[in-house]
């Protein structure tokens, strides 16, 4: 799913909104138009509302999501609970920097995850190697180099708002999901 | 291990256990307690100088690229090309918002101040490409070819005008020459 | 290597406590080598955060480094922010307004304030109780509004410049500190009824990782671990920088309280008993802060005279000394951090030498270090 | 003790072994001294009652374009003053003693030298890379240092 | 179950033709089918309150988005771990990783048969019934112990041993101090201890408030039942800061699943247990439940009885959310140093008094004093 970062999706309405400077809103994913039966909504909704995100923090992001799982803004409100295992959890939420020695070891943890796994990346480390882009040797240029990822939340480091905001698309990206009856 | 000690371990167990359970039961009965923000319903009123996605005023922009130097990060891209008017008209303005760090130097050093932090953090998106908000509509090569007919047309009209000079001061060489000559041939009289 | 060759042979186990677990605050790996559960090895593998800040540093402006200082100690940016602005200062020799000075007081108290409270609320996790870490974020929440309200963000704040500090505090920030204060001081009694006291947080704490006063000092420990050794020096009164003479408030020392000094819970009970004194810092700072300019007349492109300067700074974790070289051109020549952490670091393998897994865990967390410290 | 008294001592105990002092320009002033003799100038510095230098606040190393130089801050807590000593190396084959069993806070800071620098400190307990994978190539922090296109097979 | 049997095909002439042993039979796995819907839904919506009660403790909300108040949210955990990649590690021991979660959650779901919920609500009313109980929730060891061995990662070994060692030490201080009420009966059937504790004393009538020594014993029972079920002061099974969560790290899926739920049903056993032995069961104070017609006075025994047995296990959890948790040796200094001596002199105790006082406890002396 990496692909080259500098082309962009073709701009929206001209002119420059006050807040919201116009980027296509983000397409719900790859398989947005597929028709989900019923089955599908009930296994969805089951997956989208207990999305155990693995506590994995590398860097400052790794402090937001700790503020998020905290009291004020409360994951747990979602039916995120934190896992210390791979094995148990079902969204690896990358927050930080990955660095080259650090690389093989991010890819190991994907692939310890059981089969309907969700990659974040979160901040701009993990999107596109962030600050370290320009002058660091030793910095991956973003995460999806290594594992394919399902959402980006930008910020440096987004806010504990933010990183909510980007688990529910994830959690819409899941309801579109289409698992049983014939491959559309 | 002798007996007073023994039986002192077990009572200051007792009472620092019960000391902190009190504390405990009292946030879990007092429901005044939970600060508690449900996000996507209520949301945190963000202070005026909030550091979020950044926003560029394009009219107001003079395309000195005073923001793209500074920048630690060269998330700034600018492409500007020079108009008619002698002044630099903006082709595109891109800034990428997946790799900024959000340090406030852009802002800080922008003269014009048409560089400024909006309070939007919200901007999850499904494909790497859609962290760049790019902030002039129209496609780049088209503004350039746009400037660059002006800049013709521009070049052309003066070159009319000109010529239009030219053949004025011309004409007004040979008028000059023609006065000399009748106040020359005057005053031999 | 002691194998116990009698009846039953045994042989030792290594395992990796590696780049990612739970409590090993970042991506530590430490590869121990136990038999059964007491550890007779654990080698700490570092680096796997190293971004190299240090490269960076020759590449980019003095004012553009100044954000890449927030991701040096992420959990109190605010000091590091004010570190390298005085690095700098000492080096170009710059008079900073007085007002500027306060605020930076100010900002770097209440940041050693919210990276305490990390450091307790994590340690109380690590050692199983997760309730107290709740409690502190929601404190160290209050402090990222006073930082938002500030300077704009939560986490990584740029607010110190060279020369002075990038705002003024809008109004009602101070006022808003007292309130803070007002509501953070009794809490830390609370804490202490309801984890720091608590039989089996103490059993789990006192007489563990034992650190004597010259060990500290021969491997170069330095601020809350080395005060936790019963050393009374704090830079803040021994080297004073800024304005920091201008305020009274104790130098906290361990005392081997629960245990012998120089041990876990001694280091914890120093971080715990620094929050109340900075507290006191703050307020005296808020009630005396003066009016005035906030930034000096400092160039854009700023070109410090060629030199060498080394300035530390009291940070939360311990010294931040910063050794900077300049050759007259607008990038520092080279840089060099000395932090807290990496040298806590450098202690662990010997001090851990015979503990058990459950103490491993103990003393990371006693240490306070934090990844981008020492790998940085 | 002001530098100059310090620099004076050590002149006297060494002789040429002390080079120079550089006082102007440099905030903890600095004693250059030959790389053969950082272990006995560092005990000396150590042990000396009246220097009593006991703690190794940093040890760095630094690449000057043309020569290579490791610095060490040393600040004394008993007498509560501070000072630097500088050795300068040659570029090829950077190498001087050890100091780690003076201090035995220097193992890492060596190693970090070692590591981004490739200055060798011979005698060390453990010389190994600390920072960067092992299977890194070149030593980052020398000025002539340059990016490696892939590692492991992920562009840099 | 033959008496129900016989007065049931007595009732219902069709049964007529049917043999005895069939009908009974049948009722057996009628009883077995109804406690299992119990303990499952318990199971789930105890993981709930769970994440309610630290959400309250931790002043913030618990789950509250999935479904109505949040709670859907344990019917979304189980169907989602049912349905997630069932992955064996490489080179587990395949055959004992498969079957370490049954061992456990058998382990604690076999208990629930002697549990006493109401006047004639229990599934057998074994005469054996607290030796059965201890017996049967020590498979829970072997269940964790494979699990730990059969994972081949070292986390999960070093878990299983710590819980083999906790378990196991654990029992003996869980069994001594339950011995008061057996003493005070008469008899191991839980049924017999409630009925021991009834009569028209009311709330004085619990086995809690009989002798000092039993009153001692309740405290006892809690704190080494808090380590039977590897509740927090005692979680070091499952440490989730050091072990990575201890012998459940390579469980995925519906596996963990079964560790999760066993978790709760030893919470809930646990919890049962003490109501029964101390605080009266089912007995509803100053008021004889059985003389209520049939219906009613089983419905209103239940209603008592789960009362007092979620007040337990809130209780429980209120302990989880506050302590930290013990290094391996200090719990094994605790169990054989502390609990087990204490729970022998309690024991002597008991005995004692029962002797001197000929089986009669305060409540039941100041009662005579009274006529």
């Amino acid at each position: 799913m990496s692909h080259d970062p500098a082309h962009g999706t073709p701009p929206g309405k001209g002119g420059a909104g006050a807040s919201a400077p116009f980027v296509a809103s983000a397409a719900l994913g790859p398989e947005a138009h597929v028709m989900v039966g019923n089955a599908d909504l009930f296994v969805n909704w089951a997956r989208k509302s207990s999305l155990w995100y693995l506590l994995f923090a590398t860097a400052c992001c790794g402090i937001e999501l700790m503020q998020a799982g905290a009291s004020r803004y409360d994951l747990d409100r979602f039916g995120a609970v934190f896992r210390a295992t791979p094995r148990q959890s079902d969204l690896l939420l990358v927050a930080g920097t990955i660095t080259h020695k650090m690389a093989d070891r991010v890819k190991r943890l994907y692939e310890q995850m059981p089969e309907p796994k969700y990659v974040i990346a979160m901040g701009s480390c993990a999107n596109t190697g962030g600050p370290f882009y320009k002058d660091s040797y030793c910095v991956v240029k973003g995460v999806d180099l290594l594992i394919p990822v399902d959402v980006y939340i930008p910020g440096c480091p987004p806010r504990p708002e933010a990183l909510i905001d980007g688990i529910m698309k994830l959690q819409k990206i899941i309801m579109q999901r289409k698992n049983y009856g014939a491959k559309a | 291990m002798g007996l007073k000690e023994y039986m002192n371990d077990i009572v200051e167990a007792v009472t620092t256990t019960a000391k902190g359970m009190r504390i405990t039961a009292r946030y879990g009965v007092d429901p005044k307690e939970e600060v508690t923000l449900q996000y996507p319903e209520e949301r945190w009123e963000i202070p005026a100088g909030y550091r979020g996605f950044l926003n560029n005023d394009v009219k107001t922009c003079t395309a000195c690229t005073m923001c793209v130097k500074v920048c630690p990060v060269d998330c700034i891209s600018l492409e500007s090309v020079r108009g008619a008017d002698k002044k630099m008209v903006l082709a595109s303005y891109d800034i990428n918002i997946g790799r900024c760090m959000y340090c406030g130097l852009c802002v800080e050093v922008c003269p014009p101040k048409s560089l400024k932090h909006t309070s939007g953090y919200e901007m999850a998106s499904v494909a790497r490409g859609e962290l760049i908000l790019h902030f002039i509509a129209e496609d780049a090569a088209e503004i350039k070819a746009r400037v660059a007919r002006q800049v013709a047309e521009a070049a052309v009209k003066a070159e009319a005008a000109k010529a239009a000079d030219l053949s004025s001061d011309l004409s007004s060489e040979a008028a000059r020459a023609a006065k000399e000559e009748a106040a020359k041939g005057e005053p031999k009289k | 290597m002691t194998v116990r060759t009698d009846a039953l042979p045994t042989q030792e186990m290594t395992i990796n406590m590696g780049p990612q677990h739970p409590s090993t605050h970042g991506v530590l790996r430490v590869i121990l080598t136990t038999d059964g559960e007491v550890v007779t090895r654990a080698v700490p593998d570092v680096g796997y955060l190293h971004r190299g800040l240090e490269k960076i540093g020759e590449r980019v402006t003095y004012a553009q480094f100044m954000p890449f200082t927030d991701r040096l100690d992420y959990l109190a940016a605010m000091n590091c922010n004010c570190a390298w602005a005085w690095a700098v200062e000492k080096l170009a020799k710059i008079e900073v307004p007085e007002r500027a000075e306060y605020l930076r007081v100010i900002v770097c108290e209440l940041n050693r304030i919210s990276s305490h409270l990390i450091a307790f609320g994590s340690y109380t996790a690590d050692m199983g109780a997760f309730t107290p870490f709740l409690y502190a974020i929601r404190e160290r929440e209050r402090v990222n509004d006073l930082f938002e309200m500030l300077c704009g963000n939560r986490l990584t704040y740029n607010y110190a410049r060279v020369g002075g500090v990038s705002g003024d505090a809008p109004p009602g920030f101070l006022e808003k500190t007292k309130e803070f204060l007002d509501y953070f001081e009794p809490k830390l009694d609370e804490y202490n009824n309801l984890i720091s006291y608590n039989k089996i947080f103490v059993h789990r704490l006192a007489n563990v990782a034992v650190i004597p006063a010259e060990e500290a000092v021969a491997y170069g420990l330095t601020g809350p671990n080395l005060r936790g050794s019963g050393v009374p020096f704090d830079l803040r009164k021994d080297e004073p920088y800024s304005v920091y003479p201008k305020f009274d408030f104790k130098v906290c020392v361990g005392t081997g309280e629960r245990g012998t000094p120089g041990d876990c819970f001694d280091r914890y009970m120093v971080r715990i008993n620094e929050m109340r004194e900075s507290v006191r810092i703050v307020r005296q700072a808020v009630a005396r802060i003066p009016d005035g300019p906030v930034m000096a007349k400092v160039p854009r492109l700023f070109k410090p005279p060629a030199g060498e300067a080394y300035f530390r700074s009291e940070c939360p974790r311990g010294e931040t000394g910063i050794y900077l070289i300049s050759d007259g051109s607008v990038n520092p020549f080279r840089l060099k951090i000395r932090t807290g952490s990496f040298v806590a670091m450098n202690i662990f393998e010997k001090v851990t030498r015979g503990l058990m897994i459950a103490d491993i865990v103990a003393v990371i967390g006693s240490l306070d270090i934090i990844l981008p410290e020492i790998d940085r | 003790m002001e530098a100059q008294a310090i620099f004076d001592t050590l002149k006297g105990k060494f002789g040429d072994a002390v080079v120079e002092l550089q006082g102007e320009g440099f905030s903890p002033a600095f004693v250059v001294v030959a790389p053969a003799a950082v272990k006995e100038v560092s005990r000396f510095l150590k042990e000396d009652p009246g220097l009593s230098f006991d703690v190794l606040m940093c040890l760095s190393g630094v690449d000057y374009k043309e020569k290579f130089a490791v610095a060490y801050h040393l600040h004394s807590l008993k007498r509560r003053h501070a000072i630097g000593m500088k050795a300068f190396l040659p570029r090829e084959t950077p190498s001087l003693p050890t100091v780690d069993d003076v201090w035995p806070g220097a193992n890492f800071h060596e190693r970090e030298a070692f590591d981004l620098f490739g200055i060798v400190f011979e005698g060390s307990k453990d010389l190994r890379r600390i920072l960067l994978p092992e299977d890194w190539e070149g030593h980052p922090l020398r000025k002539d240092y340059k990016y490696p296109d892939f590692y492991h097979g992920i562009k840099v | 179950m033959e008496a129900l049997a016989r007065s049931l095909m007595n009732a219902v002439p069709l049964l007529a033709g049917v043999p005895l042993w069939a009908v009974t039979l049948l009722l057996i796995v009628a009883a077995a089918v109804v406690i299992l819907v119990f303990a499952l839904t318990f199971e789930g919506v105890g993981s709930l309150v769970l994440r309610k009660v630290a959400g309250d403790i931790q002043a913030r909300i618990g789950p509250n988005r999935v479904g109505p108040n949040g709670i859907l949210q344990f019917l979304a955990d189980g169907v989602k771990l049912v349905l997630k990649e069932d992955i064996i590690p490489a080179n587990a021991d395949r055959l004992l990783f498969k079957l370490a979660p049954y061992f456990v959650f058998v382990g604690s779901f076999a208990a629930f048969v002697v549990v006493p919920f109401g006047v004639g609500l229990i599934a057998a009313d074994l005469n054996i019934g607290i030796y059965y109980v201890m017996a049967v929730t020590s498979l829970v060891v072997v269940g964790v112990l494979l699990a730990g061995w059969a994972s081949n990662n070292k986390w999960a070994l070093l878990g299983g041993m710590r819980a083999a060692a906790q378990i196991v030490s654990y029992e003996i201080p869980v069994g001594m101090a339950l011995i008061p009420a057996v003493l005070v009966a008469g008899s191991l059937s839980l049924q017999d201890i409630v009925r021991s504790q009834g009569g028209l004393l009311g709330i004085f009538g619990w086995n809690l408030f009989h002798n000092p020594f039993s009153f001692f014993s309740f405290f006892l029972y809690f704190t080494a039942a808090q380590a039977e079920t590897n509740q927090t002061p005692f979680d070091l099974p499952e440490a989730e800061s050091e072990l990575v969560s201890g012998y459940n790290v390579e469980y995925s899926g519906i596996r963990f699943g079964l560790f999760f739920l066993a978790e709760f049903g030893d919470m809930f056993i646990v919890a049962a247990l003490a109501t029964a032995c101390f605080l009266g069961g089912w007995n509803v104070p100053f008021f004889h439940a059985a003389t209520l017609p049939w219906i009613w006075g089983n419905l209103l025994s239940l209603g008592v009885f789960l009362a007092k047995a979620f007040t337990m296990v809130l209780i429980m959890m209120w302990v989880r959310w506050t302590l930290p948790r013990l290094r391996v040796d200090q719990l094994m200094r605790m169990a054989w140093k502390y609990l087990v001596p204490l729970t022998f002199i309690n024991l002597l105790g008991v005995s004692l008094w029962l002797l001197v006082f000929k089986g009669k406890g305060i409540p039941a002396m100041i009662a005579s004093l009274f006529g």
